[in-house]
């Protein structure tokens, strides 16, 4: 793999697609089992992207990845800000520099991420949270120390999925308890919208 | 949705703006942010207060600036807790180089994105400490809940505090006792809607109520038929007494707030079932607030507040504020 | 009806016990009557000021009572103007030798019950005037005029004239430079329900406002598509302005009043094109108030007044009250 | 006619039925023209009337009507309160000192009520108010000298009736102007019950 800057534009472009595509869907989902606002927040700070990148031009992957986490940490708000944010702004560190980043160093950024929006949400895997997709994707790029887009869809999508099951005990949704099972968790859906939107980049490559 | 406003994207800009038409000689607005001051801020050598989160809740945050109160607000999307570079505009702008106290309210967003403001205040040599509120009992664990109504009160004795010069230790450890004091618990009638999605947050049968509800409309712990004022109000007191430990002869203060369509008529009522229950266990109520102090748009029901005093806090409490809103 | 209530015949009086226990400090209830008064009332040799109505416009009056402001109020029930037998109990109850003024506002009901209270006390020897607000410019005539939300006002200047020590006459002649000068008009986005019979004084289509609406529900001017926040303002703002003698560099106070149900955020919307309109034209805002001060039930709705101040205005209106509601 | 302390009674007790038979009736007819309390106004008030009547003995007519005037004027409010109060205490005060009170008698005290109501209310006829039915009533009574039960029914009701094409000028309803047009006058409308009661108690006396 050799991720550059104009993939990265190609990512976060696919990633705000499917961001505003569904954008009434997850403030659905927010809706039963928190306050109704994830489609908004995610949608205004897509949108914000967007705009920002196209009216820059981008030599690194770092420099896409960075002013992302900026705009997303300074539009979105709510819990979701800080923590797309944070993964973003985690992942420009691991590669700065760098004009083409490679699957090791790719995989490294994506370690990079987990742990921040662990370290920032103060929060583990199974607490149903967006850490339910993330733990399971970078394990699996992990292990094969390689980013194929087949293997991160499908973990992401079963990943996104499990959510369902877990009873919260972080975010809004923690305020139910077991009333929360039987819902998916908003930021796990646009988690998984995220790795959607990179798998389609790097087949579109590939 | 039959809301007076204008644009629904605009409504937080176009209401701070309507906020600082209102007050113009207590109240500025940070041109470019959502973050609105004292009109005299930053004052040189005291506490600088600074509050905030989504909006929606007026008249909080905004109302309560002013002299012995806050000295900064923030205001996110509505419903959302503002992001961390408005934050962090507001605590430059009040740091009069005595430090800047965060008063937080417990909510995953709030939390994280007041702790990167900061960050990025104390990485400019800003000193920063910061309290969370969590007064709503209808969370059973103490650390999961939610901050609501309780909140006016940290930032009336706190920013009292700070007005009568003390350090921002001295500050934070009176906004730590409020909040270890205080205990609230909320009922709704209606739902309150979004402007941008112009959905209502949750749906209620006409003859239903739903007990410890969150003010941005999160599920409460039950729902039920409808009860009369005496019946709600002796629910909630039940739940908030439960975890207090309150004997004969304490002193309370205690604020009966309206969540935005519950008429005052109605929050009378609760009130006066409030003080009978009070009275009957020989509780001392210091001072009562009733009206919409922390609202969730147009919901309609209310909730209930008791704060135990001890005599400074009570000194604390009655000290003058020019805040429009207390 | 959804209302957070108890008998729905008893919520007069049990409103009034919610607001005494609000503030024992400051008012007291005469026993036996729907007539609440100051603690110290009568205060000696100082005007006394009476006003009231009927109920369901909280803080509406009772709110009221304080230092500089009421000395008491009188409710009737919901919506009916109380009987004379109560006015006259306060009367008797906040004279100090000096007199008593009573507030009115101009309703057949209000100003009959009031007059008739009126001869009983002369008839025992307290000297009393009275002044009657008319400030709803949706009625074209002026001697036709309801009085609405510019009624606070004219309890805030009075009571401040009798508290500078003035004669009954000069009270009066202050109440009622107030009433020549002051202009309001409202908007209903929803109508109100009257907890005795349970159902809407009004219906509304979900797109639909009412213009020029009555704080008791009565039909307004015109019925016609909800519009923006400013549309609504604009359109208010017209129908006063045209009622007002207003030039540049004139000093207004202003008032954007909620009508019960509608959420601070709303007013504020409403209270910045407002003042961009009183900007535009040059006219100065002294003083803003935007809250809830003259409801009728969970209306949703607000209005707007307008009063023309001049140096003596101004100081009576900015001299302190202890009233709860203002 | 001899009209007696009992009869006094009688004709409140038939006027209070029909008012509290027609509470709901009469609060919707004030709610097309005004504020929606005239039924519960006047239900409340007939009500505490006939507490106080059935808890004292009277010996004369004027002690009947003054105290269901002082009653009236103390628990209805509004507009009507005070308004049918008047009338019943200038009634009172017309028949002072007579256990018995013959028909010259009870027209005079009619004219006296008329004359009270329109002070108090500072109105006329015309401008669609209880006065509408008053006036003429009170007319055709002095007329004939007498007070006869059929004409008595017969005048208030085309009366009341009447009102319905008035544009209001007095009371809630001239807010309305032109649009008050089309609607029974509250007032007069328990203005006739009243009337249609009193010639009730006056057949069942015949
Ligand atoms: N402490 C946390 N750690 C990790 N993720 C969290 C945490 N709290 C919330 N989230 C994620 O944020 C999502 C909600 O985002 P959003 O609705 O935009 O914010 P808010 O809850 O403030 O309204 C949740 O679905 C969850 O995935
Ligand atoms: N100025 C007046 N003179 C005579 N009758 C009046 C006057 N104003 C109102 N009324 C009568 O009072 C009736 C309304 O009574 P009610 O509804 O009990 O009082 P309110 O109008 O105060 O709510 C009207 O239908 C009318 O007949
Ligand atoms: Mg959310
Ligand atoms: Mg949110
Ligand atoms: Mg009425
Ligand atoms: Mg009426």
């Amino acid at each position: 793999m050799k991720f550059t800057a104009d993939l990265a534009i190609d990512w976060m472009t696919k990633a705000n697609q499917k961001i505003q595509d569904n954008k009434d869907y997850l403030s659905s989902l927010d809706q039963a089992i928190g306050d109704g606002d994830h489609g908004i927040n995610m949608a205004r700070g897509f949108d914000a992207v967007m705009n920002k990148l196209g009216n820059n031009d981008y030599e690194q992957v770092a420099d896409v990845w960075k002013e992302s986490a900026m705009t997303l940490m300074s539009k979105v708000g709510g819990a979701s800000g800080p923590l797309f944010g944070t993964a973003l702004l985690k992942m420009s560190m691991a590669v700065k520099g760098e004009a083409e980043v490679d699957d090791k160093t790719f995989v490294e950024a994506l370690e990079d991420a987990l742990a921040g929006i662990k370290q920032r949400g103060k929060a583990e895997e199974g607490e149903k949270t967006m850490i339910d997709v993330w733990a399971p994707v970078v394990e699996k790029m992990n292990e094969a120390q390689t980013v194929e887009a087949g293997v991160l869809r499908d973990t992401a999508e079963s990943a996104m999925e499990a959510t369902k099951d877990i009873v919260a005990t972080k975010g809004r949704a923690a305020y139910l308890k077991e009333r929360s099972k039987g819902h998916l968790d908003p930021g796990s859906v646009s988690s998984y919208y995220l790795f959607a939107a990179l798998a389609e980049t790097l087949e579109g490559e590939g | 949705m039959k809301k007076i406003i204008n644009d629904p994207n605009q409504v937080v800009t176009e209401m701070l703006d309507g906020v600082v038409a209102a007050y113009p000689d207590q109240i500025k607005r940070i041109p470019d942010t959502t973050v609105v001051t004292k009109k005299d801020a930053p004052v040189q050598n005291k506490v600088g207060i600074v509050s905030g989160g989504g909006s929606g809740h007026e008249p909080a945050h905004a109302g309560y600036i002013g002299k012995g109160m806050l000295d900064a607000a923030v205001a996110g999307e509505v419903f959302t807790s503002p992001t961390p570079d408005q934050v962090f505009e507001a605590i430059k702008a009040v740091d009069g180089g005595s430090g800047v106290l965060l008063v937080i309210k417990n909510y995953s967003g709030d939390v994280m994105n007041f702790e990167m403001a900061a960050e990025m205040a104390e990485a400019e040599g800003i000193d920063v400490a910061q309290v969370i509120v969590k007064d709503d009992v209808a969370i059973e664990e103490r650390d999961g809940r939610r901050g609501v109504a309780g909140t006016i009160f940290v930032h009336k004795i706190a920013g009292a505090k700070a007005e009568a010069g003390a350090s921002l230790e001295e500050v934070k450890a009176a906004a730590e006792k409020v909040i270890a004091n205080v205990r609230s618990m909320g009922v709704a009638l209606t739902p309150c809607i979004m402007p941008a999605s112009g959905k209502p947050g949750f749906e209620l049968d006409d003859d239903e109520m739903e007990i410890g509800i969150g003010i941005h409309g999160e599920p409460g712990t039950e729902r039920k038929p409808l009860g009369s004022a005496d019946d709600i109000a002796a629910e909630l007191m039940d739940h908030i007494l439960a975890d207090m430990e309150l004997a004969e002869s304490d002193d309370v203060a205690v604020m009966v707030n309206g969540m935005g369509a519950t008429p005052e008529m109605e929050l009378q009522l609760v009130n006066r079932k409030v003080q009978a229950i009070l009275q009957e266990k020989g509780i001392n109520t210091h001072k009562t607030f009733v009206g919409e102090y922390m609202t969730s748009l147009e919901m309609a029901g209310c909730s209930v507040t008791l704060l135990k005093l001890d005599a400074d806090m009570k000194e604390l409490l009655d000290s003058p504020t020019t805040a429009p809103a207390f």
